[in-house]
């Protein structure tokens, strides 16, 4: 147990699965002697050496595609890309290679690799340094998509990622990165599991990543109001939990679901619409979704935080479906 | 060009004709099954081509790797696959190498070290990249194989994949095919640079090979794999060849000269190994005999891959994450 | 007036365009003296010439990104990717300079760009050359996206994607391209807006591009067991004509929607859940969607067909919505 | 490398001086600004490389475009942007170019031909190369230029567009900007080749440029930005230069040696110009005048986009798509 910023419980995790496991290695751009632009791979190139954290040139297309090459030889790579906005220059090699390659080789392999990506605002970073782009990645067969709420989460969830056999995008939301707080040794999370993060019988209000932040302060703000909403954190996004949202929508009848991300078309969507079919006769409202408004995200301050969702959406939408 | 070097071997050179010719007739064959509407999907026959992934192929062993493209049936069975498993994966069977979910563009045996034909231009070469780094990682004896088009030197990913062999040192052999063609265009007019330029400019040494003479390829590769297995970082060479059928299967052809394709048949490398045969005193007769073992193999494969039982639905399905752990 | 296939309307689209306006020019692989892997350019060279009617190098990359740099100087491009699953190749210029320029620009300029790429399987062309992967565009502030279901759609809706000032991915089903209708010159269509396929009152099943014609044999079927159900094509998935489908919710009480991309997390989530939330008093049973089963395309033609949604899902989930 | 050709005309060089120190000042202001906490985002400063823009603009006429990349402030400036919608934009307000949307890594003006710094390491390339290919197809007299950093040459993307431009002849001027540096590591280390060797490849013509030496640029660029307005196809050009501060704001360089950073002031392009300004008999006092001027132009920008209105939310959320036909 150690008290651990997000960024150092990342740091932990590689630190301990390339200590269990030679075949883990660390590929990015300035990930080794700088130790990423957001610190997560400090110390690593010291205590692996340059042959496990590789500093790679700017050729994110190659470098994910190695990673593909890599993962089906005996490696298991963990690549970083610097912000989630340039996974537009590895796509190929995740939709097309890594996701695909076990299927369509007849199960004769599998691709253990993880990418590991900084997504969301609150940087300033502008339009092509902020986005959420995890809805991309959580249409694809094949893949794998995590994001983790906490440093403790992020821990878990890391290392279960490394372990797991299928490609996993492993997402992190910048804003978070500094959040310290216990982070236990022993602590396990399987993929595709969700996490009760408070319970409350009035509304469901499903999140992740940093949105469930929100959606506890939103809790806070309605339990004044005598309103007791239930918070579910996804954890994983592609495979979600679809039953511990279904269990939740039995109890509530009321749903919200909450993400960083561009509304439309987003993940939510999916959410929203699987409880509209299989959880349909447990609905008592509009199911209402809190996401970024369609635009790209903006630069100047005053723009970015009236684009950025927060919890004053969240409580919005919880008094709206409970209407 | 590199030249024929040792004196050659009639055994060897026999052993390197029955491979080609197991390659061509199996190809032929696809050509009849896929006539008959019995192979789904886009082939693409790499009929006249056959010394460039046999020839390199005798060089590796099952513990290298390769990654190939679109036209990657001779990768396929110059590696190793086994002639039942690649008939069955292009007619769509269960008993295909990929039980029947990739088909021709997606022939693969980790095996045997082949990992992959590819559908995406260019993809394969960053995945031989990376195979390659598994292999200096992991202090392995073995090589990786990047087979390309010459058409795939216009897609970014092949620059950025020369480059990172270059730094880290890989041991990664880079084979172009170049067979002059893009689909239905030259691929002179698509690429503005050779890649024996390019080669210099990454420091990568450059090797130009006829493409068209399977011992030929065979010898230069040679001592090129072992001085990559040596450490020595990795090597580009340019095969020079033909495609001999359309880009693919249905494709006519109306866009090549005549002279050209009147030209092919001399450059045949069945027919340039075949001749050497028979200056070395293999006669006529036991070529025939390799034919005709070929054939039956190609046959018993076909007639076993026809009977095999289609694939089931539920299996593929559940296929698409790992259930267990498989490494 | 003229009878033609869905290329040979595309075809037209493209050279009345051409036509009109001396800025329009056309790239991409083996589209000048091939005609385009699928015919869709045939002809267009010797009309226009080689410097408006461009064969490429395999750069897909580059051949978009220059796109933008030329609508944002003047020419009106339209880009040929030769299959959608190349679309990998291309997200950086689609995503973070076409769709973004203009707004983050200031309205300083707009990119008058288009993208033609065929989707979809049928052909056992396999998992690297059948996807329907138009929900990632759906999601991006900035492009709009349409997927036409005829030839005479595909004419009018090419005709008003190259007068668009906006970047359009203008989306063409293979299994579509050889059908032949009549298709009229004058037929005029607005991005963003949908068409009433067929009037029903029990149940609305929204589909685009191929799934429209299995959704009119759905209803035929349905027919004949006095199901009547109304059919909205979409034609665009982005923007999408939300009011048509909720006028259409506001009469029949029971929706499905069905597309050929896989469903997880696929174009029809955001129709769900839109409908959810702003329709859900309307809802008289679960929302159904009709889409590809969670796996690559499969290539075995019994191994595709299963794949493939067809009438009779969208038959079943008529039925299972109206229990 | 290209040395300095034409008798110096000292009105001719002063104007680029004071071009020079007009980005140099600007950038120095923003360092205040962005240490307050007035400048939000990330900055990257070209302090140290001001002769590239300068000396590269010094030969392009308004018709022309530039695409540029993250560190753009110096051809943004250079280009012609006003300093008020250029400070207005990096401070997040209405009046900014881009209307506080875009930022430091997007600052564009489309009335100059500025196509864009942008914020995709290798996408300015092809912005350049499709602009190149407008002025081409519509029968321009305009040329294109595309400023990238050394680093960016590890991206496939820019090999295609050297491919792409070369094949096509477009009138496009490729401007390395080659400080030594990729963020936190000497590009050194990432890139096998190097630009001259890679320019032979394609056979682009290529010229290495002293980029200290505002002078220099502008005496080697302007005969090469007429042969290509003449037709005569894309060429390169290196400027080797220096970053003096650190990738961005914020960033200590604590990776550099101190001899290295030692040695940058000495290769300052100001002193260098100024220096020759002196031996021309530009006296002291001139150039505290330019300062002067300069500072007060700044001044004026700074105060007047302080006073400026912060954008508004709904505004900029119409400006998603285009309502009316702007082209
Ligand atoms: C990324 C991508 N772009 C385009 C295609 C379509 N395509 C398939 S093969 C081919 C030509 C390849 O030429 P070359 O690399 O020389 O190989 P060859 O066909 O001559 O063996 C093209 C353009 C593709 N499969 N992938
Ligand atoms: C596609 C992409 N990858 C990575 C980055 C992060 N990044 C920003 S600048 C930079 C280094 C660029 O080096 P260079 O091109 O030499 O330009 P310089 O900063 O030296 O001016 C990197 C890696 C990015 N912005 N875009
Ligand atoms: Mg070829
Ligand atoms: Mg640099």
């Amino acid at each position: 147990m150690a008290i651990l910023s997000f960024s150092r419980a990342i740091n932990k995790a590689l630190s301990d699965m390339m200590d269990l496991d030679p075949a883990v290695i660390l590929l990015g751009e300035d990930i080794a002697n700088a130790g990423g632009s957001f610190g997560a791979t400090r110390g690593l190139l010291d205590r692996f050496g340059g042959h496990r954290v590789i500093d790679t040139p700017i050729s994110e297309a190659a470098i994910a595609g190695a990673a593909v090459g890599a993962a089906m030889s005996g490696l298991r790579p963990v690549v970083e890309i610097m912000f989630m906005d340039f996974s537009t220059l590895v796509m190929d090699a995740l939709v097309n290679q890594a996701a695909k390659a076990r299927f369509m080789f007849g199960a004769q392999c599998s691709v253990p690799m993880v990418l590991r990506t900084p997504h969301g605002g609150g940087l300033n970073a502008g339009p092509q340094h902020s986005q959420c782009l995890e809805a991309w990645f959580a249409h694809v067969p094949g893949l794998k998509v995590v994001v983790p709420s906490d440093a403790a989460s992020a821990y878990a969830l890391l290392r279960s990622a490394i372990a797991d056999p299928d490609p996993v995008i492993f997402v992190e939301n910048k804003a978070l990165y500094a959040a310290k707080m216990e982070v236990p040794d022993d602590l396990a999370l399987s993929l595709g599991r969700a996490r009760l993060a408070r319970q409350g019988k009035d509304a469901t209000v499903v999140a992740y990543g940093a949105a469930v932040h929100w959606a506890l302060e939103a809790a806070a703000r309605l339990a004044e109001k005598q309103i007791d909403i239930e918070v579910v954190d996804l954890l994983s996004v592609q495979p979600w939990d679809e039953e511990m949202v279904l269990t939740s929508l039995a109890k509530t009848h009321r749903l919200v679901v909450a993400h960083e991300a561009v509304e439309a078309f987003g993940v939510g969507a999916e959410i929203v619409a699987r409880m509209a079919d299989i959880g349909f006769d447990e609905l008592d409202g509009p199911i209402v979704r809190v996401g970024a408004p369609f635009m790209p995200v903006p630069f100047a301050r005053s723009l970015e935080e009236s684009f950025r969702p927060d919890a004053d959406r969240i409580v919005n939408a919880v008094l709206r479906t409970l209407e | 060009m590199t030249k024929r070097k040792a004196p050659p071997d009639p055994m060897e050179l026999l052993a390197l004709y029955r491979m080609m010719l197991m390659v061509r007739r199996s190809e032929e064959r696809l050509m009849g099954l896929f006539a008959d509407g019995d192979v789904p999907g886009f082939i693409h026959l790499g009929i006249g081509q056959e010394a460039v992934p046999v020839g390199v192929m005798s060089g590796l062993g099952p513990q290298d790797t390769i990654a190939s493209t679109h036209r990657g049936h001779g990768h396929a069975l110059a590696k190793g696959l086994s002639l039942e498993g690649f008939f069955a994966e292009l007619l769509g069977k269960d008993t295909g190498l990929c039980r029947g979910r990739g088909g021709s563009m997606h022939v693969a045996d980790m095996s045997t070290g082949m990992l992959g034909a590819n559908g995406i231009v260019g993809a394969g070469l960053s995945i031989a990249l990376g195979s390659a780094l598994a292999h200096k990682t992991l202090n392995r004896d073995s090589i990786s194989v990047a087979f390309f088009g010459d058409g795939a030197l216009a897609e970014g990913l092949a620059h950025e994949c020369l480059n990172m062999a270059a730094l880290l040192k890989l041991p990664l052999l880079f084979v172009c095919e170049n067979n002059g063609w893009s689909e239905f265009s030259p691929t002179s007019r698509q690429i503005a640079f050779t890649l024996e330029g390019l080669s210099q400019a990454y420091g990568i040494p450059y090797h130009s090979v006829d493409g068209n003479d399977v011992e030929v390829v065979a010898a230069s590769v040679a001592p090129l794999i072992a001085g990559i297995r040596q450490g020595g970082g990795p090597i580009v060479v340019e095969c020079h060849t033909n495609r001999v059928r359309g880009h693919f299967e249905g494709d006519a052809q109306k866009y090549r000269d005549a002279d050209e394709l009147a030209r092919l048949p001399e450059a045949d490398p069945l027919r340039v190994a075949g001749k050497r045969l028979a200056d070395l005193g293999i006669n006529a007769a036991h070529l025939e005999q390799v034919a005709a073992e070929v054939d039956e193999a190609i046959e018993a494969a076909v007639s076993l891959a026809r009977q095999s039982d289609l694939p089931v639905f539920s299996a593929a399905a559940a296929d698409v994450y790992t259930v267990e752990q498989v490494l």
